[in-house]
């Protein structure tokens, strides 16, 4: 990842959120609050705002404006969530860290932050399954989908779906389907 | 499709705010730029409470800011909890030297922001202490879930720390009254219809034209059982049941109670079933000491009401319950 | 067909009454076996000012009632004027032996049924005047109809004559208030759905999912047009330019607004709307002195709202708007 | 007229009132409020619970019996317009009059308490005829029905169907019909 990479990947993830903001909300509704989409949407379009406005230079320029960007503009659940994870990220990429360990960084910041474990339904899952898959350099789309996917028949622990204990299972979590497009279009940034 | 007055979906709660600011501008004042509500009155140094969270509950909890009450008020987007710096901003506008009290409805969202705030506030050295809010027995506390939401009940936790603010109790004993609070406090809803959250074409969720839901939250979340509409009588029934099974056997029989609309349930209707609580209560051999009945805690265009149970195990809550304040809507 | 929260529909003003009293013990009574509410607070020797007319308009008028307010408010059946001995009997009982000055709505029905009372009252030897509210301008005024219909600036001049009589005012003075107050106050209203009596199947009119209906009444009446839904921004543009054709050009730019809700409608659109409302007057350089925003005179479950501006012609009216009451619903 | 007549009048009347409440609230649905229907069942269920109770023993005690409970039960416009009538008519029977100087006097204070005329699309346009063919001896059940069906035409210019305006037009006037019921019932009483 370099700086030129991350901005492309700023500007895939938001376009990818903003087509699919009304997916997002609609994931949101039979087991959330139906704001999915707008806080993301919302969170986003501040972030590329921001890139075109202050030109970040380095790597660890672009992950400070992304976390303020999402920490100050998204709220719910998934702003400070998202937020943490960047915040992890560039804390550690100013540490020298290696892409892989940062992304783990950025993991473990959303489980301090919001406690939630493996199989808990949240963006948990993927982050955990897409950290272990950069590690061993395995990750890819097929991975992504798979991981996304898994949160369907799983009971939601935490967050907002909680609520609806039972009636939780069989639907995609929509925070896993947002982090989902964000490790798309990381690959695909990667590649371009 | 729901009809709703307005311009543009993505605008509303910032005019809401300025609609509200500009209607009561002895009472309360915006913070520029910011979705935070302040109250006008002079600082006197005392304990500032402040509670927020996502817009679409008012008169909650802007409605409850003024002398006696709220110090600040952090409205987030509709349904979204507001964000750290929004918060922490607002602690620090409301901080009169003697520390900033939070009160947090249990959200993880709202958990989490307001977390984090409470740390920002503390790296700043601003004395701040907090109490999550977590009134709501439609769902169950247990590890596998969030824990139980906050909801009406907040206003009464307004109330009562409001008024202890007021007569210039310290952080500590605030913290120490909030605590004992929570516990004997307890709400369940229904909702006769889902909302639909502005900008959205579809509804939180649809019930058939005889049909309620019990247990819903102030979000549009369903709820834990589905039925036919059924008579007021039996609705407090099912409510009022389930909430007294949730307080231990107790010699004290003295409560306050909120039946608390919707947003689309008319007053006339709210009133019906208030009658049905006290006349139930009364049979139960259970006091109200202190009644409110209105739209305190709503969930947008939302049709049904809560029941909220709050037992007066401390004389000091009546006493705050009955005190006079300076707010658009308590 | 519309869900009710209620027990029988023959019963539900019977219940509400029974729930308001219930819940508010310390500010009304009921007047036993009459749709009668009573403010507790004690005799003084002024002139009381009593209301009323059919329910379904809460939280007027019984919401009103209190010290500084209303003496006594009577509740018809929904929609339904109350009869003319239930309104002598709150006559009787608000009165302090400085008179009773009732506000009457203007409907064929409460003219008729106060009329009676009143000469009824007369026949007792009880002093007795009385003022007609006709503040819709949705209906044209003219030989031709019952004239203009009473709204949501009752609650204004409840308000006003309340303060009037609270200050030892004489039933003259107050009946030339009144008189002088009247003609400086417009009302006109817009709605969204329309209503759905209790125990009835079908709704009053029924609006397609983007029509609203400009100038209904708070009787499920129809208004003047119907149109698609517009922005909130257009919507104060049609209501706030009736309504100054309305007045008669004057150096007096000053004015008093209320900003109803109709039952159904939150206090977020309400708001939305209240911020539009003063960003044009303010660019038609007049001002806004006073606002009360919320559901004040409603329409049972209608969603939608009505605009009231109140020219500050006495600087009276507007000492008596800020002035505190103890009522449940100011 | 007389006692046992004027009983039989008001039981029969009752009874098309309750039938027929659905109906007249369908009719005070486009060009009023939704409530004739319950207004007049309201009060004509205590109207024969009263006679029931109290057994009035003259037409004068009957016609007393009425108003009362006429206007002490109905309200809205109705109640007092209906009981007004019944006042006036009583009045009229303790003078000695004759039953269609009786009918006429109800007429009369219709038209104090209410100041409709005729034309004006209210129950008054069918009192008028009625009222005028009861002095010719010429009451009909056609008579009162076209009396009923004349107020459709008409633009309403009294009470709350003047509102509505032009819209009016086309509609039967839902007071007009209830007194096309008393009316009927009353010939329907006298011929038993
Ligand atoms: N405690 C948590 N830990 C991890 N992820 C969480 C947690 N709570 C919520 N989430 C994630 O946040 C998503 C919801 O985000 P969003 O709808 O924006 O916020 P909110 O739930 O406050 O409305 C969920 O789908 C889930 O993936
Ligand atoms: N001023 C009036 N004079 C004569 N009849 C009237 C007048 N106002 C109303 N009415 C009659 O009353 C009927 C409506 O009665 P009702 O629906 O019970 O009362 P409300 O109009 O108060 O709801 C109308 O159909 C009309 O016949
Ligand atoms: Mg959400
Ligand atoms: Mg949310
Ligand atoms: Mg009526
Ligand atoms: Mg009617």
């Amino acid at each position: 990842m370099n700086i030129d990479m991350g901005i492309r990947w700023m500007e895939l993830f938001n376009e990818k959120i903003q087509n699919e903001k009304d997916y997002l909300t609609q994931l949101d509704t039979p087991i959330g609050d139906s704001d999915h989409g707008n806080n993301m949407s919302r969170g986003m379009a501040h972030v590329v705002k921001a890139i075109e406005e202050q030109k970040p230079e380095t790597l660890n320029e672009l992950l400070k404006l992304i976390t303020t960007n999402l920490l100050s503009k998204v709220g719910g659940a998934s702003g400070p969530l998202y937020g943490s994870a960047f915040m992890g990220m560039m804390k550690a990429e100013t540490a020298g860290e290696e892409w892989a360990k940062i992304l783990k960084t950025g993991l473990e910041n959303i489980q301090m932050r919001g406690k939630a474990e493996q199989g808990d339904k949240t963006m948990v899952d993927v982050w955990i399954a897409v950290v272990e898959a950069v590690e061993n350099g395995e990750l890819t789309h097929e991975l992504i989908d798979e991981a996304v996917e898994a949160t369907k028949p799983l009971k939601a622990k935490k967050g907002r779906a909680s609520y609806v204990g039972d009636r939780s299972i069989g639907h995609i979590d929509p925070g896993a389907y947002s982090s989902g497009l964000l490790f798309h279009t990381m690959l695909r940034a990667e590649a371009e | 499709m729901i009809k709703k007055i307005l311009n543009n979906p993505d605008n509303i709660v910032d005019e809401m705010i300025d609609g509200m600011v500009l209607s009561h501008p002895e009472l309360i004042k915006r913070v520029p730029e910011t979705g935070i509500i302040q109250r006008t009155h002079d600082k006197k140094g005392k304990v500032a409470i402040v509670s927020g969270g996502g817009s679409g509950h008012e008169p909650a909890h802007a409605g409850f800011v003024g002398a006696g009450m709220l110090s600040a008020a952090v409205c987030g987007a509709v349904f979204t909890s507001p964000t750290p710096d929004q918060i922490l901003e607002a602690i620090k506008v409301a901080d009169e030297g003697k520390g900033v009290f939070l009160v947090i409805k249990n959200y993880s969202g709202d958990i989490m922001n307001f977390e984090m705030a409470q740390e920002l506030a503390e790296m700043e050295g601003i004395k701040i202490d907090s109490i999550v809010v977590d009134d709501d027995i439609a769902v169950e506390d247990s590890l596998y879930t969030q824990g139980k939401r906050g909801v009406a009940g907040t206003i009464f936790v307004h109330k009562i720390l409001g008024y202890a603010a007021e007569k210039g109790q310290s952080i500590e004993e605030i913290k120490e009254l909030a605590e004992n609070l929570i516990p004997n406090m307890k709400t369940i809803g229904l909702a006769l219809t889902g909302v639909t959250t502005p900008g959205s074409s579809k509804p939180s969720f649809t019930l058939a034209d005889d049909e309620i839901e019990y247990g819903v939250g102030i979000h549009g979340e369903p709820g834990y059982r589905r039925e036919k509409l059924q008579t007021s009588k039996d609705l407090v029934d099912e409510l009022l049941t389930k909430l007294l099974e949730e307080f231990e056997a107790n010699s004290n029989n003295r409560f306050a109670i909120i039946v608390n609309g919707l947003g689309g349930t008319p007053l006339m209707e709210q009133y019906v079933f208030a009658n049905d609580v006290h006349k139930q209560m009364k049979d139960n051999k259970l006091e109200i000491e202190f009644s409110k009945v209105g739209n305190l805690m709503t969930s947008l265009e939302m049709q049904g009401l809560s029941l909220t149970l709050l037992r007066l195990e401390d004389d000091f809550y009546l006493e705050a319950l009955k005190a006079t304040v300076d707010t658009i809507n308590w």
